[in-house]
């Protein structure tokens, strides 16, 4: 059977074109946090310097097998997520898979990634990382719900669950989802608030409350794997969201353009809020969020 | 079925601890059963050094009792041995004393506003609150030559007079800070989920606040009226105007607005205290500094410190060094048995939050 | 091709890059330097230009700071968070209480001399350095690591049993977990 | 001089009739000293805080009089009312130190008396949480009490680094150093000569 050599190029260059968007991604959010708190902040690669020195740590202390696993859990639903988001939309490489369904697997890839770190953070025996991971899965019964509701809404107005399919039908910029369903992209953006995890919901991470949460035990080259697939996952969502909302890109540089400003939503919300308290973000994500995704089902049926 | 209980310990190497102390939790689920603080991390024994050193010397080492705000303590010391020999300080002394005060009250207030909102998890205030800060630690440094610890009162009056111009560069630092409060009720103190955070959370009810010993904002954050300032007026307090500021409810957010409020009335007497600053003498000179034998007697004094009332007990028996000298800080009681207390019910992410509002400070409660 | 010495040489010239320019500090005021830390972490003095940030635990951080003074109580605290951090790890002494017990030179409970019971890599006097000494400080600390000098962490594990001796001359009942990983 | 310490001395009338061997006398405007047996202090204590409405225990200290073999407890009593300070102080013995607990007063008491059990070795019964409160595995005598030298303790138990043996004045060290002449102003101060 011929060998397809543009996907096998797709599957390798994806995720390394993802690292390093995450990475400086990353590296910009620290510069504007600074400028807006009126220092100057850390040079734009200092993301990448930091998960380089994690790896370059000599003794890495680990609590037993699942403590390895946790972050390889962690770096794989992100890569997998990347699979199936076509990143560059008509472009040969870029398209990576797509299947019919492919939505509904995506939603389920991305939970995986926090489920399998919750069980590396169980594995420490650290009791601040069980705290966290409780939290964390408890935010993510939270936001997972408006989210879940914004996809339903637009998968019965499209009658598709394929995202190329999706991105079909936005060929045109007034034919945006953003325009069509409005109020699935206000559901779909509160829950990516909570999917970014600043501020207003960094509680799972809260370094004053329970010292850094379900990372607290992870050093070296596990925080490094981590911080890899945190990147990339960031890069993996924005592309989902541009894909499904703002109708893809047809070329890297609007990818970028879209991708930046999409991300800008949870960075400076981030800057200027606390953070919530486990009980207060999920009643946030369940009062206005799910409303906007009820009335976007309701639109959508009638 | 009683939930599993777990002992979680709020340890002294912890981001969320405000100096190193340890808060040993008892806790099912996220509420707390019972807590116990335990310190002792920063203990130097100051008070034993102190009857190792005579009076001119323990000056230099009791301002470091308490960090975030250390004239206090100079300041309690000076008048307590004043009081004992009967010195007279001269009256421009007195109004320099007043100013040093409420520039470190200011400038304590600034590092709460960012410990506080630091554990809210809202990292903004902290970076701009410190650096406002370092511009009254400027003033500090010119007048004093210390960033913090000013060994700058001493008894008798202050070590040295006013620089050149100093007093319009304290006035023009004051229009800076005052230009700057607006922005902070902006990003924190109108900031709608700090104030989920805040309102209802380590309520310390009124009618036993007095009985538990609970001093300074805390005590003003229940509604009652007490300000040592007020109250017994040291210095030159009484010759000043100013409001005692209370706000009812006891939680974290009355103490916070309480807090809020006396920055603008520490800025106000700092601008009093520089137009009515007398001109003379600055400093009743002690004849032979290291062999100053002080007559014995006895000195209770106190003055109103950003977290409360501090007090010295000071007793000299007649010889070259202190027979005793008992510091009791405000967080002597906030942060042991009125901690202890407070956290009981109160959810394992409040616990910074309810700690930097009452003003704990660990080398304060061991010494 | 690259001989593998050649190749090792490149491998730490980047390491040591990266160890250089991104230093965690465990979040850990032992004394009361740790005062002047906040103006040196935030917008005045920003010590984030060069990389250096908090870490909550000491299992993610590279520095530990020794701030002024060490009642034995902290020290036994101390020496298990140092040993809980990770191997490139560092150890910086602020203030001439660690270097010879300064104002508390006669105090029942503080110890006198740091380099006695930790590795000490970088000493910063004064009594409480400012935000400046801090910062020159670090500066140091990073030349050290570029040219490999800062081993402290060798220091202590080659000659463990010395450190060990003075550590429980000092601390009563010791309780505390072997050092062998 | 009676006319403005009116509160004051009516303060200490009330406290000569209720405490007969008390001895309250004016210190300063609003300061008044009462000295007791140390048995009559639980009693005047609640009866200060109930019916003079002493109800704020400021300070509770504790000096050692090791000439005269005793310690003497110090309540400092304020009362929000009267604006008055009272310093309420009593002596017991220094050898088997005892003295019953006044926790049930005010809670705060509690801390205090942990803290002078660990430094003083005061035994306050009925407190059942004089537990480590500061120190750490202390084998010594109570670290606050005078017979205890804090100087001979560290020379014992810390490495102290060299170089400071004699603590000598800096400015001797310099002109010694430099081969002036010691200015007579630094003999005059000089440490050793004060030890």
């Amino acid at each position: 059977m011929e060998i397809n050599w543009s996907t096998i190029l797709g599957i390798i260059f994806t995720p390394i074109i993802a690292f390093i968007v995450g990475v400086t991604y990353g590296g910009l959010t620290r510069v504007i946090t600074a400028r807006v708190q009126n220092r100057y902040g850390p040079p734009i690669f200092q993301n990448l310097l930091d998960i380089i020195k994690l790896y370059s740590k000599e003794s890495n202390i680990n609590h037993g097998v699942m403590q390895h696993l946790g972050p390889v859990f962690a770096i794989t639903a992100s890569v997998t997520t990347l699979f199936f988001v076509p990143v560059i939309k008509d472009s040969t490489v870029f398209t990576n898979f797509s299947f019919h369904g492919d939505l509904i697997f995506l939603l389920y890839i991305m939970v995986f990634g926090s489920l399998g770190m919750a069980l590396g953070a169980g594995q420490t025996g650290n009791p601040n990382s069980a705290i966290g991971v409780s939290r964390g899965l408890s935010q993510l019964v939270g936001y997972e719900v408006p989210f879940v509701m914004a996809l339903v809404a637009i998968m019965i107005q499209f009658q598709t669950t394929n995202l190329n399919d999706l991105l079909a039908v936005q060929d045109h910029f007034t034919k945006w989802i953003i325009f069509q369903s409005p109020f699935a992209f206000l559901a779909a953006i509160l829950a990516f608030l909570g999917m970014m995890g600043y501020a207003p919901f960094d509680v799972v991470i809260a370094p004053a409350e329970i010292a850094s949460g379900p990372p607290s035990e992870f050093g070296g080259k596990y925080l490094g794997l981590m911080l890899t697939s945190r990147s990339i996952f960031t890069f993996a969502k924005l592309v989902l969201f541009t894909d499904i909302f703002l109708g893809g890109a047809s070329d890297f540089i609007t990818l970028l353009i879209k991708t930046f400003i999409l991300y800008m939503i949870p960075v400076l919300t981030g800057i200027v809020f606390p953070r919530y308290r486990t009980e207060q973000s999920i009643r946030f994500f369940w009062s206005w969020p799910l409303f906007f995704g009820i009335i976007a089902i309701l639109v959508v049926v009638f | 079925m009683r939930e599993k209980e777990t002992t979680l310990y709020f340890g002294p190497q912890h981001p969320g601890i405000t100096g190193n102390m340890m808060v040993k939790l008892k806790v099912a689920g996220d509420t707390i059963v019972k807590a116990e603080t335990h310190v002792g991390y920063l203990h130097r024994a100051f008070e034993k050094l102190m009857e190792r050193r005579t009076w001119m010397q323990s000056f230099p080492i009791v301002c470091r009792i308490c960090v975030p705000e250390p004239d206090p303590n100079e300041e309690n010391l000076a008048r307590a041995v004043e009081e004992i020999e009967g010195r007279e300080v001269p009256e421009r002394a007195k109004y320099i004393r007043v100013m040093v005060l409420e520039l470190s009250r200011l400038a304590a207030y600034f590092l709460w506003m960012g410990g506080q909102s630091g554990t809210a998890g809202l990292y903004t205030v902290p970076q701009w609150s410190v650096g406002d800060r370092d511009y009254i630690l400027d003033l500090f440094e010119e007048l004093t030559g210390g960033r913090i610890y000013h060994m700058y009162i001493w008894a008798g009056g202050v070590r040295r007079d006013l620089p050149e111009g100093f007093a319009d560069k304290v006035l023009k630092t004051m229009d800076y800070i005052e230009s700057r409060l607006p922005e902070y009720d902006k990003l924190m103190f109108d900031n709608a989920i700090f104030q989920k955070r805040a309102q209802g959370i380590g309520v310390i009810d009124k009618d036993k606040a007095l009985e538990w010993g609970v001093v300074g904002p805390p005590l003003r954050g229940c509604g009652i009226k007490h300000d040592v300032r007020k109250d017994e007026p040291y210095e030159v307090y009484d010759k000043l105007d100013f409001v005692v500021p209370t706000y009812e409810g006891g939680d974290i957010w009355a103490r916070a607005m309480v807090r809020r409020k006396e920055m603008e009335q520490s800025i106000s007497i700092i601008r009093q205290v520089i137009e009515k600053m007398p001109g003379g003498e600055y400093y009743n000179k002690v004849p032979t500094p290291l062999n100053w034998f002080v007559p014995p007697g006895e000195a209770y004094v106190k003055t109103e410190s950003a977290r409360g009332e501090f007090g010295y007990y000071v007793v000299s028996d007649g010889s070259l060094k202190p027979r005793r000298v008992h510091v009791r800080g405000p967080a002597y009681v906030h942060g042991v048995s009125l901690l202890e207390n407070i956290l009981v019910g109160a959810n394992i992410s409040d616990v910074a939050m309810i700690m930097n509002s009452l003003g704990v400070c660990p080398p304060e409660i061991e010494r | 091709m690259y001989n593998d010495k050649e190749a090792s040489k490149i491998v730490d010239i980047i390491k040591n890059f990266a160890r250089k320019h991104s230093l965690w500090i465990v979040a850990y005021g032992t004394g009361c330097g740790a005062i002047e830390l906040p103006p040196t972490m935030t917008s005045r003095y920003d010590a984030e230009r060069f990389g250096i940030r908090g870490s909550a635990t000491p299992r993610q951080a590279d520095v530990l700071l020794i701030t002024g003074y060490l009642s034995v109580k902290t020290l036994k605290r101390v020496i298990r968070t140092y040993e809980q951090m990770q191997e490139p790890k560092y150890v910086i002494g602020f203030g001439s209480c660690t270097i010879n017990g300064g104002m508390y030179w006669d105090s029942y409970n503080t110890i006198k001399a740091l380099d006695r019971y930790l590795p000490v890599d970088v000493y910063i006097n004064g009594c409480m350095p400012r935000p400046e000494a801090v910062i020159s400080g670090f500066i140091k600390l990073q030349e050290l690591i570029a040219q490999g000098k800062a081993d402290g962490a060798k220091r202590y594990q080659e000659n463990l049993e010395w450190y060990r001796e003075n550590q429980r001359k000092v601390i009563k009942n010791w309780r505390m977990p072997e050092y062998n990983w | 001089m009676d006319k403005d310490f009116i509160n004051e001395n009516k303060t200490i009338e009330e406290i000569k009739n209720t405490f007969h061997s008390a001895e309250a006398k004016l210190q300063r405007k609003n300061r008044i000293i009462v000295k007791l047996r140390s048995d009559l202090i639980p009693p005047f204590l609640s009866y200060a805080k109930n019916y003079l409405s002493f109800d704020h225990l400021a300070h509770f200290s504790c000096v050692d009089w090791i000439e005269d073999n005793q310690f003497e407890l110090v309540y400092i009593l304020y009362s929000y009312e009267k604006n008055i300070i009272a310093i309420v102080k009593t002596r017991i013995d220094r050898e088997k130190a005892e003295f019953v607990t006044v926790k049930h007063l005010w809670r705060q008491a509690e801390t205090f008396e942990r803290e002078f059990h660990e430094m003083y070795g005061i035994n306050f019964t009925g407190n059942n949480r004089l537990t480590e409160f500061i120190l750490e595995d202390w084998d010594d005598i109570p670290p606050m009490r005078r017979d205890f030298d804090t100087m001979q303790y560290s020379k014992e138990n810390f490495y102290t680094r060299p170089g400071r043996e004699d603590a000598q004045d800096v400015r001797e060290v310099i002109t010694k150093k430099s081969g002036e002449k010691i200015p007579d102003f630094a003999k005059e101060f000089s440490v050793r000569k004060l030890k």
